[in-house]
């Protein structure tokens, strides 16, 4: 049981609570912010499991774009549910966000401040991002054009959506604004 | 390999799992994009997992796509998730069955 | 195998004019001058090929290479019976279109079409050598006899086509399984849809029988045969007239066709083991229907149920298997052919001047229009089998043929000759005779030369085949002698 | 010969078509002329060739019909001594009712569809009598059964004659198919059914065979000839117009049946049990129908019922082996038996349209005594009293079925003779109570439309020839020279001679039996007897209603057969093919109508359930991989 592995069923279990507790909540915004801090763990899983450049791309796009992009959904409609909590309620309202924040930065600290020597634990620490992206132009040139298509599309479907749920707007229920 | 193979997909599965039933049971149709989400991470974990274990990047290269995939999928679904509430005011998922039997 | 493409041209020259009032649909002038025309060419085709068909010097086929893989050749020939069913397909299109020119105000481009396209579809049956191709012409039939009934129909065609679509469709799906298991239980390597191999190779019995029941099933709804005849009054009573001629006139023959040229031959063990169910489907059906068409109050499903009768005579004579009996059902497949279509054509006339089919609006035609009227006591007096007439001569073959082997089916079937004079003198009482019906409007037109000149060839054709039917049997001698050794259990 | 022969069956045919064709357009006189000359020119025919061909039997064949795989049919014709004479009758007889008919018929505006089928009957009358071939000969068989159809259901205005008509075709056609059935038995055994095949190689026929084709020919015969079980149909053929009755249901379609038997005597002769069953069909059906004649009021009736009973006599000449007699009988029978119809027509015509005997009287007596005196002349010959053509014909019957021997035939002498005594009651009593004395009951009008001379006066040959027709075959005690027999001696089967009993004797008896009958007849209608008592019989009695009723046998065939056919039909209709067989398949659409229906409900609208089942999906391909797998 290497300082690795302790870390791996560490983030394991951040992971896990950070889930189950996303997909719980009752208010959309909390499960969010949850699962930011799940996909947070993920990236420094994929991390361990010697997969920089996913890693990365698991915080940037994950934890970046989709999150906020639900975030930005969610405060755009304004969603009332939630916002009545009293303050009684408080305290089991922020204590797992502190105590899984607190533990993902450590076991984020640990993995950076590794001594030294823990690099052969590493081996994979070769696949490095260069690599990788040289493998997946070199290997996965179609899937890449394919999945540039992909989002070309959602785009255009979100735009062509966007659009039209525009006239659609007028008869909105709840007189949110035409805001695209 | 710093853990065995079967303990990262075992979490692979949980987080399957736990995001299926978030996608079956909420009736909330962003808790369900949610749920989608987390399936498509855990796939993501089990490929990276999978990639360390044959020490092939082809997995890793595969995680990219999964991405790439769901970051397209979910920018549509949000997009007609504003769509269906502007329309119908409710973001209950029973509210849309007019395509009922 | 001479230059000229006979046969095909005789199979698509209708499908021709079919596209030619398709597209002449703009004026109803037109489209019904190239119905017309195509009819009357196929017509002279057809009778020009007779004589051909008829000497057997000259062999009329062809044959050409369609998909090898399968080994499917796009194979065609005439012989006595084939040529006499393509003439008497053209005669009746030619009846048919006349028939129309009056009663068909909607759409008359498109019923033109589907009315040719039925006749290439029949004459494609009946010259088929292959039996791919002979399926494909099957199953295509089916298509524009549906739109001639649904479209066209009367107040329930509808139902009445989607019955008769489903029935044919189940019996096909059944026969095309049959037709691909008949290629598999060929050996590995000769495997082929030609008709002739087929007949020369007959596969294991045990097999045959699955086959030949198969067979069986699709041409007994088509012919219609007792079971499975359900469909055929519903189809006759909202068809248009010319549908009803084409119907009883011509889709009915291939059932028929198909049973003696098809079915017997290509499974003759099978068919051996089935004269007995043949025989007693054959005197259910003759009795069946004859009761049921006694109880009728329509006209048309009353002879709808007539046909349904007639045509179980045929299904006895095929049944007894011997010279006699099997030119005698092959002659009743025309002879019914021209007096059913002849009643249909002119309850078609009476209906449409009193407004309703039913018999009871009917009555008292004699005075009201007594040419009409003679018409209509002589294509009775035809359908009842009054010797001098085309029907008491296929008949009095048939049950003759069939006494020498089986005594007891024709002597019941003889006495089915009584059952049929009593519906055809309730057909004949309650239109010709008594007072004219209260609900009968005044204008009540007798016969119109375009009448006239539908019902007098029909009345010359049934007399001819009623004094002089020998031209026929003769041209009908070279089949019956060369299908009556293919099954040697049958014909001693 | 063949240009004689075809020209006497195309004349008729001919004239029948152009009428068919031409008829509406030519004037009356024109379609009368056409009619009476094509008729009058085939009797000269049929004349020239009986004198042409005396003696002798000559095939001649006319067109070949129809053949296939070793069947063959071909219009022959068999000329010999009987058909000849059968053919000059049926031209004789149809030519002078073609005559009167002109006159009766001369209220009429359809004349031309009457004298079209009129002379259609004749020519399928004479296709019967010359046919060689069974198919040739079914062809005039079923032939003059549709023109009887036709002519019956003339005035198909009032549907009650119509009625009648179909009722006539349906039963001859019951008959007919035992005809079909004798046809494809011959050609099963002997390979033909040309007739003089037939006779040819009769002995070839096993006397079973031979058994079940006599019955076979003799249940066609009866069809025809309206004998038991099948003779409902005559009484109400009357309901067409009475030429008609003269010439079908007297003089020509009637003996068809008979003529078929006498054509293929060989047949019969080779089994007794056929001929005893033609004697039995013939004597009973002599009794039932005379009995029923007594009851009868309507003067068409009393005729019908008389014919069918002097048909029975035909019927035991056959079965006594005594053609000659037969055909002697037939012919007197047309003779006089027509002149009575025409005569009763013209009664019928003067009293504006009288039917009922009873309401008649003398009127017509003194009014058109021409007329009385034929009718008087038809009744002697049909009451065979001794002078009469009527008396020698059966007597002659009579002799032979007492001289055949054997139990048997002697029952059947007791039961014509009862019949021949009941024949002389009601013929003198139609007589008395339509000629003489003043009518039971009071007619509608008394005064006397009248006629034109000619209709009655072309009676007077057939007066003649009732009268004087015995010379045809007087027998040996009258010093005859049975000219009749010596014609028909080269006919196959007429050359029995008979013995045993003395003829002499049995003529006394047959005079004996007439004189009763005539002696009863004056006693009950003549008259000297009191008014009251002339009266017709009092309807309610038990007795009188059978007799009226031909002993209920109309009612009984109505209710054992004719109710039952038409409720088996409906119920056929009802319940098996729209109840069962239809519904069957009908049910199966509504069955997949259900089971879509149940599958429509799968479809939730829920997403949820879609996710679901899209996993549960996933979950079993991940299982049966894994299975497989493993």
């Amino acid at each position: 049981m290497t300082l690795y592995g302790a870390i791996f069923y560490l983030l394991a279990a951040i992971i896990l609570a950070a889930t189950a507790l996303a997909l719980t909540r009752r208010a959309l915004m909390h499960a969010v912010v949850y699962l930011v801090n799940a996909f947070f763990a993920t990236a420094m899983l994929f991390y361990l499991l010697g997969a920089p450049l996913p890693a990365a791309f698991e915080v940037i796009i994950y934890a970046g774009a989709i999150m906020v992009l639900f975030l930005f959904i969610i405060m755009l409609m304004g969603v009332k549910d939630g916002r009545d909590m009293d303050a009684k309620k408080a305290l089991a309202v922020w204590l797992p966000p502190v105590f899984l924040g607190a533990a993902t930065l450590a076991a984020g600290w640990v993995l950076i401040t590794a001594p030294a020597g823990a690099k052969e634990a590493l081996p994979m620490a070769r696949a490095t991002p260069a690599e990788l992206g040289r493998f997946v132009f070199d290997r996965y040139w179609l899937g890449v054009e394919a999945v540039s298509f992909l989002l070309f599309a959602g785009l255009a479907g979100a735009l062509f959506l966007g659009k039209s749920g525009d006239e659609a707007g007028k008869t909105a229920k709840d007189g949110q604004g035409g805001a695209a | 390999m710093i853990v065995p193979l079967e303990h990262i997909l075992l979490l692979a599965f949980i987080l399957f799992l736990m995001g299926a039933v978030c996608a079956l049971a909420r009736r909330n149709l962003v808790m369900i994009l949610l749920g989608l989400e987390v399936m498509l991470n855990a796939a993501g974990i089990a490929f990276v997992g999978a990639s360390l274990r044959w020490m092939e990047m082809d997995g890793q290269a595969f995680v990219l796509f999964i991405m790439g995939v769901a970051a397209a999928e979910i920018a549509v679904g949000l997009a007609l998730l504003v769509y269906c509430w502007r329309r119908s005011g409710s973001l209950d998922v029973n509210v849309f069955s007019r395509l009922k039997g | 195998m001479n230059a000229f493409p006979l046969l095909s041209t005789l199979i698509f020259l209708p499908l021709l004019g079919a596209l030619a009032t398709v597209l002449l649909s703009r004026s109803p002038a037109l489209c019904r001058a190239a119905a017309l025309g195509t009819a009357l060419a196929e017509l002279l085709l057809a009778a020009c090929a007779i004589p051909l068909a008829a000497d057997p010097g000259t062999i009329l086929a062809e044959n050409a290479a369609w998909i090898p893989s399968f080994g499917i050749r796009y194979a065609l020939a005439m012989d006595g019976l084939s040529g006499l069913l393509v003439l008497m397909t053209a005669f009746l299109g030619v009846l048919a279109v006349l028939t129309s020119f009056k009663e068909i105000t909607k759409r008359p481009g498109a019923y033109y079409a589907f009315l040719l396209a039925v006749e290439t579809s029949a004459c494609g049956v009946f010259l088929a050598k292959d039996l791919f191709l002979f399926y494909l012409f099957w199953e295509v039939q089916l298509v524009p006899m549906f739109f001639l009934i649904g479209v066209w129909g009367h107040e329930d065609r509808r139902k009445a086509a989607l019955k008769f679509f489903l029935f044919s469709i189940a019996g096909g799906m059944l026969m095309l399984l049959a037709v691909i298991g008949a290629w598999l239980a060929q050996p590995e390597g000769a495997r082929t849809f030609s008709l002739a191999a087929l007949m020369a190779a007959p596969a294991a019995p045990h097999v045959q029988n699955w086959l030949f029941a198969a067979f069986f099933l699709a041409f007994a709804v088509k012919m219609p045969i007792v079971p499975v005849h359900t469909w055929l009054p519903d189809a006759h009573t909202q068809a248009p007239t010319a549908g009803s001629v084409i119907l009883a006139g011509v889709l009915l023959k291939t059932g028929a066709y198909g049973l003696i040229r098809l079915a017997f031959p290509l499974f003759p063990d099978a068919a051996a083991l089935s004269v007995p169910l043949l025989f007693v489907l054959g005197l259910a059906g003759l009795y069946h229907a004859s009761l049921c068409a006694l109880a009728q109050t329509d006209a048309k499903r009353l002879v709808a149920y007539s046909s349904v009768a007639h045509m179980a005579l045929i299904v006895i004579g095929v049944a007894a298997w011997n010279a006699v009996s099997l030119s005698g059902a092959m002659l009743q497949m025309i002879n019914h052919a021209l007096t059913t279509g002849g009643l249909f054509i002119m309850i078609g006339m009476l209906s449409r001047r009193s407004g309703s089919r039913e018999l009871a609006s009917f009555g008292g035609v004699w005075k009201r229009s007594p040419v009409l009227g003679a018409f209509f006591l002589f294509f009775c007096m035809a359908s009842a089998g009054l010797p001098g007439l085309n029907n008491f001569v296929s008949e009095l073959l048939t049950l003759v043929g069939t006494w020498t082997g089986h005594p007891g089916v024709a002597a019941a079937a003889f006495a089915g000759a009584v059952l049929t004079l009593t519906y055809v003198l309730k057909l004949a009482q309650g239109t010709l005779f008594g007072t004219p019906a209260a609900t009968q409007p005044e204008q009540w037109p007798d016969a119109e030369p375009l009448e006239l000149c539908v019902l007098s060839p029909l009345a010359a054709s049934i007399l001819y085949l009623g004094f002089a039917p020998q031209a026929v049997l003769d041209m009908l001698r070279g089949p019956v002698s060369d299908f009556l050794p293919r099954i040697p259990q049958l014909f001693q | 010969m063949q240009a004689n022969l075809s020209l006497l069956l195309a004349l008729p045919l001919f004239g029948a078509l152009v009428l068919a064709l031409l008829g509406r357009r030519l004037s009356r006189p024109m379609v009368e002329r056409l009619a009476c000359a094509a008729i009058i020119a085939a009797f000269i025919a049929a004349l020239t060739a009986l004198a042409g061909a005396w003696g002798e039997t000559r095939l001649v064949p006319l067109f070949p019909w129809f053949s296939a795989g070793g069947f063959s049919a071909s219009m022959d014709v068999l000329y010999d001594p009987l058909s000849g004479i059968m053919a000059v009758m049926v031209t004789f007889v149809s030519a002078i009712i073609h005559i009167h008919s002109v006159g009766y018929m001369r209220g009429d505006e359809s004349y031309a569809r009457y004298f079209c089928y009129l002379n259609l009957f004749v020519f399928f009358m004479l296709v019967i009598t010359l046919a060689d071939n069974l198919a040739f000969l079914f062809l005039g068989w079923e032939g003059v059964g549709f023109c009887s159809y036709a002519l019956i259901g003339f005035w198909f205005a009032d549907a009650e004659r119509t009625l009648a008509g179909r009722k006539a075709f349906v039963m001859t056609r019951i008959g007919d198919v035992g005809f079909l059935i004798a046809m494809a038995l011959f050609f099963a055994t002997l390979g033909t059914l040309s007739l003089s095949g037939i006779i040819a190689s009769v002995s070839a026929l096993s006397v079973g065979t031979a058994t079940a084709l006599g019955l076979l020919l003799l249940w066609a015969a009866v069809g025809k000839s309206a004998q038991l079980p099948l003779l409902v149909w005559l009484p109400d053929a009357m309901a067409g117009p009475t030429p008609v009755s003269a010439l079908i249901h007297a003089a020509t379609m009637v003996t068809a049946g008979v003529y078929l038997l006498m054509r293929l005597f060989p047949v019969l002769a080779l089994s007794q049990a056929a001929l005893a069953a033609v004697g039995a069909v013939g004597a009973v059906t002599a009794l039932f129908a005379s009995f029923s004649a007594l009851g009868q009021r309507d003067i068409k009736r009393i005729l019908a019922w008389s014919t069918i009973s002097q048909v029975g006599y035909m019927f035991l000449g056959i079965a006594a082996g005594d053609l000659c007699g037969g055909m002697f009988h037939l012919l007197a029978h047309a003779f006089f038996k027509s002149l009575l119809f025409m005569g009763a027509g013209c009664v019928i015509q003067a009293l504006h349209e009288e039917h009922d005997i009873f309401r008649m009287g003398s009127r017509v007596r003194t009014a058109m005594p021409p007329v009385f005196l034929l009718f008087f002349l038809g009744a002697l010959a049909l009451a065979a009293v001794p002078p009469a053509s009527g008396y020698f014909s059966k007597g002659r019957i009579l002799y032979a079925t007492l001289s055949h021997g054997g139990g048997l035939f002697t029952l059947y002498w007791a039961m014509g003779s009862l019949a021949a005594i009941l024949t002389a009651l009601y013929t003198f009593r139609l007589v008395f109570v339509a000629f003489f004395g003043d009518p039971a009951f009071p007619p509608k009008t008394w005064d006397i439309e009248p006629l034109p001379r000619f209709m009655i006066h072309v009676l007077w040959p057939l007066g003649a020839l009732a009268l004087l027709a015995g010379g045809l075959n007087l027998p040996g005690n009258f010093s005859g020279a049975e000219w009749l027999s010596h014609a028909l001696r080269t006919v196959p089967g007429a050359d029995a001679e008979f013995h045993g009993v003395s003829e002499l004797a049995v003529s006394l008896a047959d005079a004996g039996f007439c004189a009763v009958g005539l002696f009863l007849a004056w006693m009950l209608y003549g008259p000297r007897t009191a008014p009251g008592r002339r009266g017709p019989a009092d309807p309610e009695r038990f007795a009188h209603r059978m007799l009226r009723s031909g002993f209920g046998l109309d009612a009984l065939y109505r209710k054992t057969v004719l109710t039952p056919f038409l409720a088996l039909s409906g119920f056929m209709r009802r319940v098996v093919d729209e109840g069962a067989v239809d519904a069957a398949f009908m049910s199966q659409g509504v069955l997949w109508a259900r089971t879509s229906m149940a599958a429509r409900r799968l479809a939730t609208g829920r997403t949820s359930t879609y996710l679901l089942t899209f996993l549960l999906g996933l979950a079993a391909i991940c299982a049966v991989l894994l299975a497989k797998g493993a």
